[in-house]
């Protein structure tokens, strides 16, 4: 066995999910300082884990968001430039940890171009839609809860072929 | 065929889009010639392509279909056809 | 077989090792390969050709072996066709020859070769016309095919890996690992893929200096400081082919799939240094089990310490030979002859070569310029070659030098395309006898022999400055010091030479292509009747298709066309090579989509309650629906029939989650969804929902479904759960092209709500029960299609009374986390699961539409939807829904069907027809099911308008499953037309 | 009668005798390097299957003296040499059938009427059913065969494993299989045999193939076509034929008319040899990955192929990823394959069509006809094509069986869109 090829896959709690999508054009107003603009951008709590997520052109999530940011979305929503959804259960959160976790996706995905200069990003891993971030050394994802289930289950396949250092 | 640079989320492997349509020849009227007609010109098409396994944007491309160079990738929409 | 001495090479370790070939057990040592392992027992015959069945042994020690394939592993779990030279044995492993019968020794069919001529190139095209090709074809088929089909697969699931890097380097011979030091010293990311277990290439076999340094030690040392620059070297790895950009190569240990890895690569640039594929010299009978390839009896001797034979005659055209000579004499073979096919006094003949060529000559060889093998004698072996001049007396005759070996080398010609559709730019180059790369791109360069170099020390700078180059395209800022110096064998300084002299009947035995027994006569053949261009040639003759892909043939075989056309062989050029470059397993090519992971699954919410409570699960789409409940029946008809009745009666729960559902909002929500659906979103009252159809653009029904009103600004469409991504990318197409600028989004919330069906007489007594108070005079206040929001333990609840059953009945929205607990609170009160197959029949017996109807042909118009088209509002499809042919009598209508004697069954996909005429279908049924309910079998149908009126009678023509029934049109609402359950 | 050529040898295994006594020399150019004349009655632009069927048919139903092919590059170098050699009239629609049945009684004489082998191997093509919504809809198909005199079956699991073994239909697999659409005399046919075949004859009956000489463009005069440009110079003509499969929409834009066709790869695949093992042509689709169909050829490899590459392209570089979805559905169908090698990939440029079937019509002048939007079936339509299109090229009006392919469809709403997909090549 190599301790280097190990790691971890636990389903993060349920919680309520927001989604705002904003309708394009110009630069709108809602954008606060802490807004993540930039494509891939990122905002984390103190424990780096993702709070607001800007995973495709005008549209954001947030996973579980504290009151703060349900606030500034909610501002934002108010200003008219975009509107809120309400997209909980939509998402299962999964963090990928440990040494292994990067090699492990990389059986799905080219990880760090596809992360490279960016907080996160929408990808196919195993042919399953989901949202990808680092979280310190590790990866956190959202993934569509109808694949699920099918993604843990090749995730772990691969993860057992790697720890027998096939 | 070369990879497609997203205009958000970058250069990604070409499987993840999708091909939806080549575009009608630039100003054609009405809902036949919209639906039916195509450009057929082998050293630029103009096309509609979805970035599906990615951010879901759609994007206008054009690309030479006798090389598969890609000149340009932008958001659709924010250069209308 | 005894094991005999141990032998020494660089692939070999200590330690027998026994295996099985055809029956016999034969002792080999750790690290041989099977072919290395016969030829060391002294096995010669290792096959039969395709078409001839003639006796073949070894010819290479690599993969352009065309003759030596082997079938691996025992029934039913074989693996067909696996070259001898690339399979590394394993403890036991069990070998068997191939397109034989009854033995390898004796073969039957092997009589065809007495037919020579009779069935050379487009034979097949000429004959078994009559009375037809199906009387011959079984015969044919089961004469051709090499390896064993197998009955079984056993292989494990591949590792896939996606790598990310600056530079990636196909091949680490001298060119490639000067190419991959170069980039590492620069500071590029480095992916090395070698196809060999080890790196080095011919270094491996020819002693060359390097930096002052042994050749060998030289790889060392380079290996050493790439691992320590944090370069990847993936050896017995191949890449196979470029996937627009992103490369594909295979690692597949030991030549057999097993311990596959698939590596997706996406480099910045790319270095290809595959080396060169020695081609040989073509004479008759130059298929006999002894001839070989030069280099291959230098690798086998080198990596495995074993002889290829006792006593050879070497056949060449170039000077490399002599030192090849030299060390296979040194080495234990007895070199009989050298046969240069140059002159003595040819500017090849350097005074070095010469002083080589003296010393053999002293060691008794013979060495002879101006020479040709005209022919190599023996059957199941060779046991001379006959040697004539080329010019002047004895030319056509020659004499005889016995032997048991013939090692022929009629240049190298660079692998180029490596699997890139033969599209790169290539050039002939006279001074190697075969193409070289041509015009080369910045990300993608090629190095060392491909570039024409085959001296060392040009091959090593080479290397280098391409390794340099593409680091620096890459974006590395470092530098790549200076290239290594180096030097070995003398330039080869070839002079073209591609076959042998020989008659008209003898060309009927000089073999071009190997495995397909493409001879020089099916050359002239095809010329004769016109197939004049090489991509001609190939398709009629079948020159260069086999399992080598042509590697020992293509150049080759062009020279010769060349030379019979006439022409150089720059005019005639070379075949395109198609991707993969190595064939690759289907196995490793499918990945981790294998078995039940074929295709992803979808889950509802509540897919792990249906699989533990007799659900029948089945495929709709990606996602999974229980069919129907074992509990309910034993098989699908008995269950369905019963839960249908149970719905009707009492009540049942189905679940709905599949359906997708789009949440459109904005202030121009009410307007994009006007231009998306047949009929007006904008007229929907906040609270209420609405039945809709969307078209597609030419005017067809795409999709229906319900649209909610949950704002004034804020919409949930529903589509068809088998139809759910596709809308949703139709929803996003038109919100980003045509829409774009408006202020609408469109989130996908499928999965943020579970949705189960309550629906039965009983359905309002359990919901109350299980809703409690808070619901209770709400329930009561919603009308059909109203819908009211709130709260169900302490998460959302969105309860809709709508119907798709016929009865009274309501859909629940949940979040996905309540699915269960309150799926199995409708059960304690009282309410069983019903599945697809009887919500089918609830459907049918009411005339709700379903997929078969909305099968991508049909209009609103033929589905009776006039009103909602009068209504005018235009939609995407509207206009062109006014083309003529949309409103002719031929077009179908949307009807019911009952039997005529009220009893007979009919099934969906009879055809309709007239008594009118009976041969003329003038529609189909579309649906069909017994109706627990009414008693008999129900239908929807698409009939010609003109077929159609009131209690029309036609016939369900159903000759596939033998019956022809007479049945009545119908209204298509069967039961309860005024629909008064569904609305008290 | 015109003069026989030098190229006219009868085929027979008495001629191969013959040959191997008569030693080399004995077998002539299966079509003459004739010089290219100035002017013709008819120009066929394209040696495919489309172009030298027509002109066989010109020269020998019609008695059109003056008949030559132009080929930009080989004969039979495009679609007619890549495709997966399947025929088959297993089609839904009256138009689709009819059409495709006349093609299949041809193809079952086609050997003896050119005297060529083409290696007609009526072996059977297997539709299958994944999911029980499929099965209705290969019932319709099948019952409308049968109604018009077509051979179809229908198989339930039990008839099918008794028909087709190795497809171990009852194994428990992500998508089961609930039944199949079974038409016996369907099979494949040797596919450069037919291009050869069709040269041959035509040759044999004095038509000009011309090959390397490409057309850059048509001359015309009052509103009608003269001839012509080629790259070796012009060439007059009172009809023109255009038989270009994937360059057919460049055409269009070289008489000035958008026509409703896009070009795509279609890729196909075929594996190492092996020994008999698929012994019918097996066709399905899966959600998702699209289409595989697979047989094996004579020589023993597996014939593989799929869905459309996916986006236009003139390239013939068919995707890797595409082939990966279609070697997905192969091992899914037959596991046991998993240890055999894919040895090949390549691709054929398709004209596909917004209704999926064909378009045989007058473009834009009356003495222009266009033969084109084969989309996937132009290989199996071959012998149909060529005899219906000359008609109507010699006659001025299209016979019946091709009626329906007039370009106006699109227009009144008449499409034939078999699969009802409408108007869009690429949809899985």
């Amino acid at each position: 066995m190599d301790s280097s090829n190990t790691c971890s896959i636990a389903r993060g709690p349920a919680r309520t999910a927001l989604e705002f999508s904003a309708f394009g054009g110009p630069r709108p107003d809602f954008i606060a300082v802490s807004w993540p603009t930039a494509p891939g951008g990122v905002i984390r709590d103190e424990l780096q884990r993702p709070e607001l997520l800007h995973f495709a052109p005008d549209r954001w999530l947030a996973p579980g968001p504290t009151a703060q940011v349900s606030a500034l979305l909610r501002a934002a929503a108010d200003t008219g430039a975009g509107v809120l959804v309400d997209a909980t259960g939509k998402w299962v959160e999964l963090l990928i940890a440990g040494p292994g976790a990067a090699r492990l996706l990389a059986s799905a995905i080219a990880v760090e171009a596809v992360l490279d200069r960016r907080g996160c990003a929408a990808v196919t891993l195993f042919d399953c839609p989901a949202i990808l971030a680092r979280q310190n050394d590790d990866f956190v994802l959202w993934v569509q809860a109808s694949y699920a289930a099918d993604f843990i289950a090749t995730a772990e396949r691969f993860r057992a072929m790697l720890r027998s250092g096939a | 065929m070369t990879r497609i640079a997203c205009p958000f989320c970058g250069p990604r492997e070409l499987r993840e889009f999708e091909f939806h349509k080549t575009l009608p020849t630039p100003g054609a009227q009405g809902a036949f010639a919209r639906t039916y007609e195509r450009v057929a010109d082998p050293a630029l098409s103009v096309e509609h392509w979805q970035h599906v396994a990615g951010c879901r944007a759609w994007l206008l491309v054009h690309r030479n279909p006798s090389t598969g160079v890609v000149f340009a990738v932008e958001l659709a929409g924010e250069v209308m056809p | 077989m005894s094991a005999g001495p141990e032998r020494h090479g660089t692939r070999l370790r200590p330690g027998p090792l026994s295996f099985i070939f055809d029956g016999r057990r034969y002792t080999g040592q750790a690290g041989d390969t099977a072919a290395s392992a016969l030829l060391a027992s002294g096995v010669r015959l290792l096959g039969r050709s395709v078409k001839y069945r003639r006796a073949r042994g070894l010819f290479s020690a690599g993969f352009e072996e065309p003759n030596a394939l082997l079938t691996v592993g025992v029934r039913p779990s074989v693996i067909p066709n696996v070259p001898a030279s690339q399979l590394v044995l394993s403890e036991g492993m069990v070998l068997r020859s191939q397109n034989r019968w009854p033995t390898l020794g004796f073969d039957l069919a092997s009589l065809l070769q007495a037919g020579g001529g009779f069935f050379g190139a487009g034979f097949y095209y000429k004959t078994f016309i009559w009375p037809s090709w199906r009387t011959y074809e079984p015969l044919v088929r089961h004469l051709a095919g090499l390896g064993e089909a197998p009955r079984a697969c056993q292989l494990p699931p591949v590792a896939i890996e996606h790598l990310h890097c600056d530079v990636l380097i196909a091949g680490a011979g001298p060119a490639g690992l000067a190419a991959a030091r170069a980039a590492a010293r620069a500071g590029a990311r480095v992916v090395l893929c070698e196809s060999e277990p080890a790196c080095g290439g011919e270094l491996e076999f020819e002693p060359g200096m390097i930096e002052g340094r042994s050749a060998a030690a030289w790889v060392a040392m380079t290996l050493a400081e790439l691992a320590t620059l944090g370069a990847r070297v993936l050896v017995s790895t191949t890449v196979v082919t470029d996937d627009s950009g992103e490369f594909i190569a295979h690692a597949e240990p030991g030549g057999l799939p097993g311990r596959n890895t698939v590596y997706h690569i996406r480099p910045h640039a790319m270095v290809m240094a595959a080396g060169a594929i020695e081609r040989p010299i073509v004479f008759c009978n130059n298929d006999r089990p002894g001839v070989m390839l030069l280099g291959a009896a230098e690798r086998y001797l080198a990596r495995y310490g074993a002889q290829v034979g006792q006593e050879a005659v070497l056949f060449a055209n170039h000077d490399r030979v002599y030192a090849a000579a030299q060390r296979l004499l040194a080495g234990g073979l007895r070199v009989r002859a050298i046969v240069d096919t140059r002159a003595a006094d040819a500017p090849g003949t350097d005074s070095e070569v010469q002083r080589l060529r003296e010393s053999l000559v002293r060691s008794g060889v013979e060495c002879l310029s101006a020479h040709a093998v005209i022919g190599a004698e023996g059957g199941r072996a060779v046991r001379a070659a006959r040697i004539a001049p080329l010019a002047g007396a004895g030319a056509r005759t020659g004499r005889r030098i016995s032997c048991d070996t013939i090692l022929v080398s009629g240049g190298w010609s660079p692998a180029l395309n490596a699997g890139l559709h033969g599209s790169d730019a290539r050039r002939f180059a006279p001074a190697v006898g075969a193409f070289v790369a041509g015009s080369q791109t910045d990300w993608r360069r090629y190095a060392g022999s491909a570039n024409g170099h085959f001296d060392l020390a040009a091959v090593l700078q080479d290397g280098h400055g391409a390794g340099a180059r593409a680091a620096a395209h890459a974006g590395a800022r470092g530098s790549a010091g200076a290239h290594p110096q180096g030097s070995g064998d003398a330039p080869p300084r070839l002079a073209p030479f591609a076959r042998s002299p020989a008659t008209g009947p003898a060309e009927k035995r000089q073999f071009i292509d190997l495995q397909n027994d493409v001879t020089v006569a099916d050359l002239r053949t095809a010329l004769a009747e016109g197939f004049i261009d090489i991509e001609h040639v190939k398709r009629y003759t079948t020159l260069g298709i086999g399992t080598e892909q042509g590697r020992s043939s293509t150049v080759v075989g062009g020279a010769i066309l060349a030379e019979l056309k006439g022409e150089t062989l720059a005019a005639v050029g070379t075949s395109r090579s198609r991707p993969p470059y190595h064939p690759v397993t289907m196995q490793s090519i499918a990945g981790f989509h294998v078995g039940a992971a074929v295709k992803v699954a979808r889950r509802t919410p509540l897919h792990d309650w249906h699989a533990t409570h007799g659900g029948m699960l089945e495929p709709m789409g990606l996602w999974m629906r229980p069919r129907y409940y074992l509990a309910s029946g034993a098989n699908p008809f008995d269950a369905a029939v019963a839960e249908a009745r149970r719905v009707r009666a009492h009540g049942g729960i189905a679940d709905g989650s599949t359906l997708g559902k789009l949440e459109i909002a904005g202030p121009d929500a009410a307007a994009f969804l006007d231009f998306l659906y047949l009929s007006k979103a904008s007229t929907i009252r906040v609270g209420r929902s609405k039945y809709m159809v969307n078209l597609r653009e030419d005017g067809c029904v795409l999709d229906d479904g319900l649209v909610l009103r949950l704002a004034h600004d804020r919409f949930i469409a529903t589509t068809s759960s088998g139809h759910g991504t596709h809308m949703l990318a139709h929803f996003e197409y038109y919100r980003a092209t045509d829409w774009a600028g408006h202020r609408v989004s469109v989130t996908d919330v499928t999965e943020a709500w579970a949705a189960i069906v309550v629906a039965g007489p009983h359905s309002r007594a359990a919901l109350s029960q299980v809703l409690g108070a808070p619901w209770q005079g709400r329930l009561s206040q919603l009308a059909h299609m109203d819908f009211a929001d709130g709260q169900f333990g302490g998460q959302d609840l969105r309860v809709l009374r709508a119907s798709f059953s016929g009865e009274l009945a309501v859909e629940l929205h949940c979040r996905p986390a309540m699915a269960v607990p309150l799926w199995e609170a409708l059960i304690c009160a009282g309410l069983e699961p019903y599945g697809l197959e009887a919500l089918d029949i609830l459907r049918l017996e009411k005339g709700y539409l379903v997929s078969s109807e909305l099968n991508g042909q049909t209009t609103p118009l033929d589905l009776g939807m006039e009103s909602l088209v009068r209504q005018g509002n235009p939609c995407l499809g509207r206009e062109l829904l006014d083309r003529p042919a949309f409103h002719e009598a031929s077009r179908p209508r949307l009807v019911g069907l009952r039997a005529a004697d009220g009893r007979a069954q009919f099934l969906a996909g009879a055809q309709l027809t007239t008594e009118a005429a009976p041969a003329q279908p003038c529609g189909y049924v579309t649906s069909s099911a017994y109706s627990p309910t009414l008693g008999e079998w129900l239908g929807l149908a698409l009939v010609a308008r003109d077929c159609v009126s009131e209690r029309a009678l036609l016939t369900a023509r159903d000759p596939l499953r033998g019956s022809d029934t007479p049945v009545r049109v119908v209204s298509a609402v069967h039961f309860d037309p005024s629909s008064e359950r569904m609305k008290t | 009668m015109s003069v026989a050529p030098a190229a006219a040898r009868h085929y027979s295994a008495l001629a191969l005798l013959r040959a191997r006594i008569a030693g080399p020399g004995y077998w002539r150019p299966l079509w003459t390097g004739r010089k290219l004349q100035p002017a013709y009655d008819v120009v066929v632009v394209g040696a495919g299957g489309h172009g030298l069927a027509t002109a066989f048919h010109l020269a020998r139903d019609h008695g059109i003296r003056r008949v030559a092919v132009l080929e930009k590059r080989l004969v039979g170098y495009g679609n007619v040499g890549r495709n997966t050699t399947i025929v088959r009239s297993n089609y839904l629609l009256p138009e689709n059938h009819y059409f495709y049945e006349d093609s299949l009684r041809r193809w079952e004489t086609l050997s003896r009427d050119l005297n060529y082998n083409v290696m007609y191997s009526p072996r059977g093509v297997v539709d299958l059913a994944l999911t029980d919504d499929a099965f209705p809809a290969l019932a319709r198909r099948g019952n409308a065969m049968r109604l018009a005199g077509i051979d179809a079956e229908l198989l339930d699991l039990v008839a099918l494993e008794r028909f087709a073994p190795e497809l171990e239909p009852r194994r428990k697999r992500r998508f089961p299989i609930v039944g199949a659409l079974l038409q016996r005399r369907g099979g494949t046919v040797r596919h450069d045999a037919v291009a050869w075949g069709y040269a041959r004859a035509a040759s044999a009956r004095g038509v000009d193939i011309i090959e390397d000489c490409e057309v850059t463009g048509v001359r015309t005069a009052a509103n009608a076509a003269t001839g012509v440009e080629t790259t070796r110079g012009y060439v007059q003509a009172e009809r023109i034929v255009f038989a270009t499969a994937g360059h057919t929409g460049t055409v269009g834009t070289m008489l000035g008319t958008a026509l409703p066709i896009e070009t795509h790869l279609l890729q196909a695949m075929v594996s190492e040899p092996i020994k008999p093992l698929i012994n019918s042509v097996i066709v399905y689709v899966s959600p998702g990955n699209g289409e595989t169909y697979i047989c094996q050829s004579d020589r023993g490899g597996l014939v593989m192929g799929g869905h459309l590459d996916g986006f236009p392209s003139y390239t013939r570089e068919g995707q890797w990823h595409r082939l990966e979805d279609v070697v997905q559905g192969a091992v899914e169908l037959f596991p046991r394959i998993g240890g055999v090698k894919i040895l090949r990939q390549w691709a054929g440029t398709n004209d596909m069509t917004m209704d999926g079937s064909p378009i045989m019509d007058r473009l834009r002048y009356d003495n222009v006809f266009v033969n084109a939007g084969w989309c996937y079936g132009g290989f199996k339509a071959i012998p149909a094509s060529g005899a219906a299109f000359a008609t109507f090229v010699a006659t001025g009006t299209a016979p019946d069986l091709i009626r329906a392919y007039r370009l106006s469809r699109f227009a009144t709403g008449h499409m034939l869109d078999e699969p009802g997909q409408g108007p869009f090549p690429v949809r899985l």
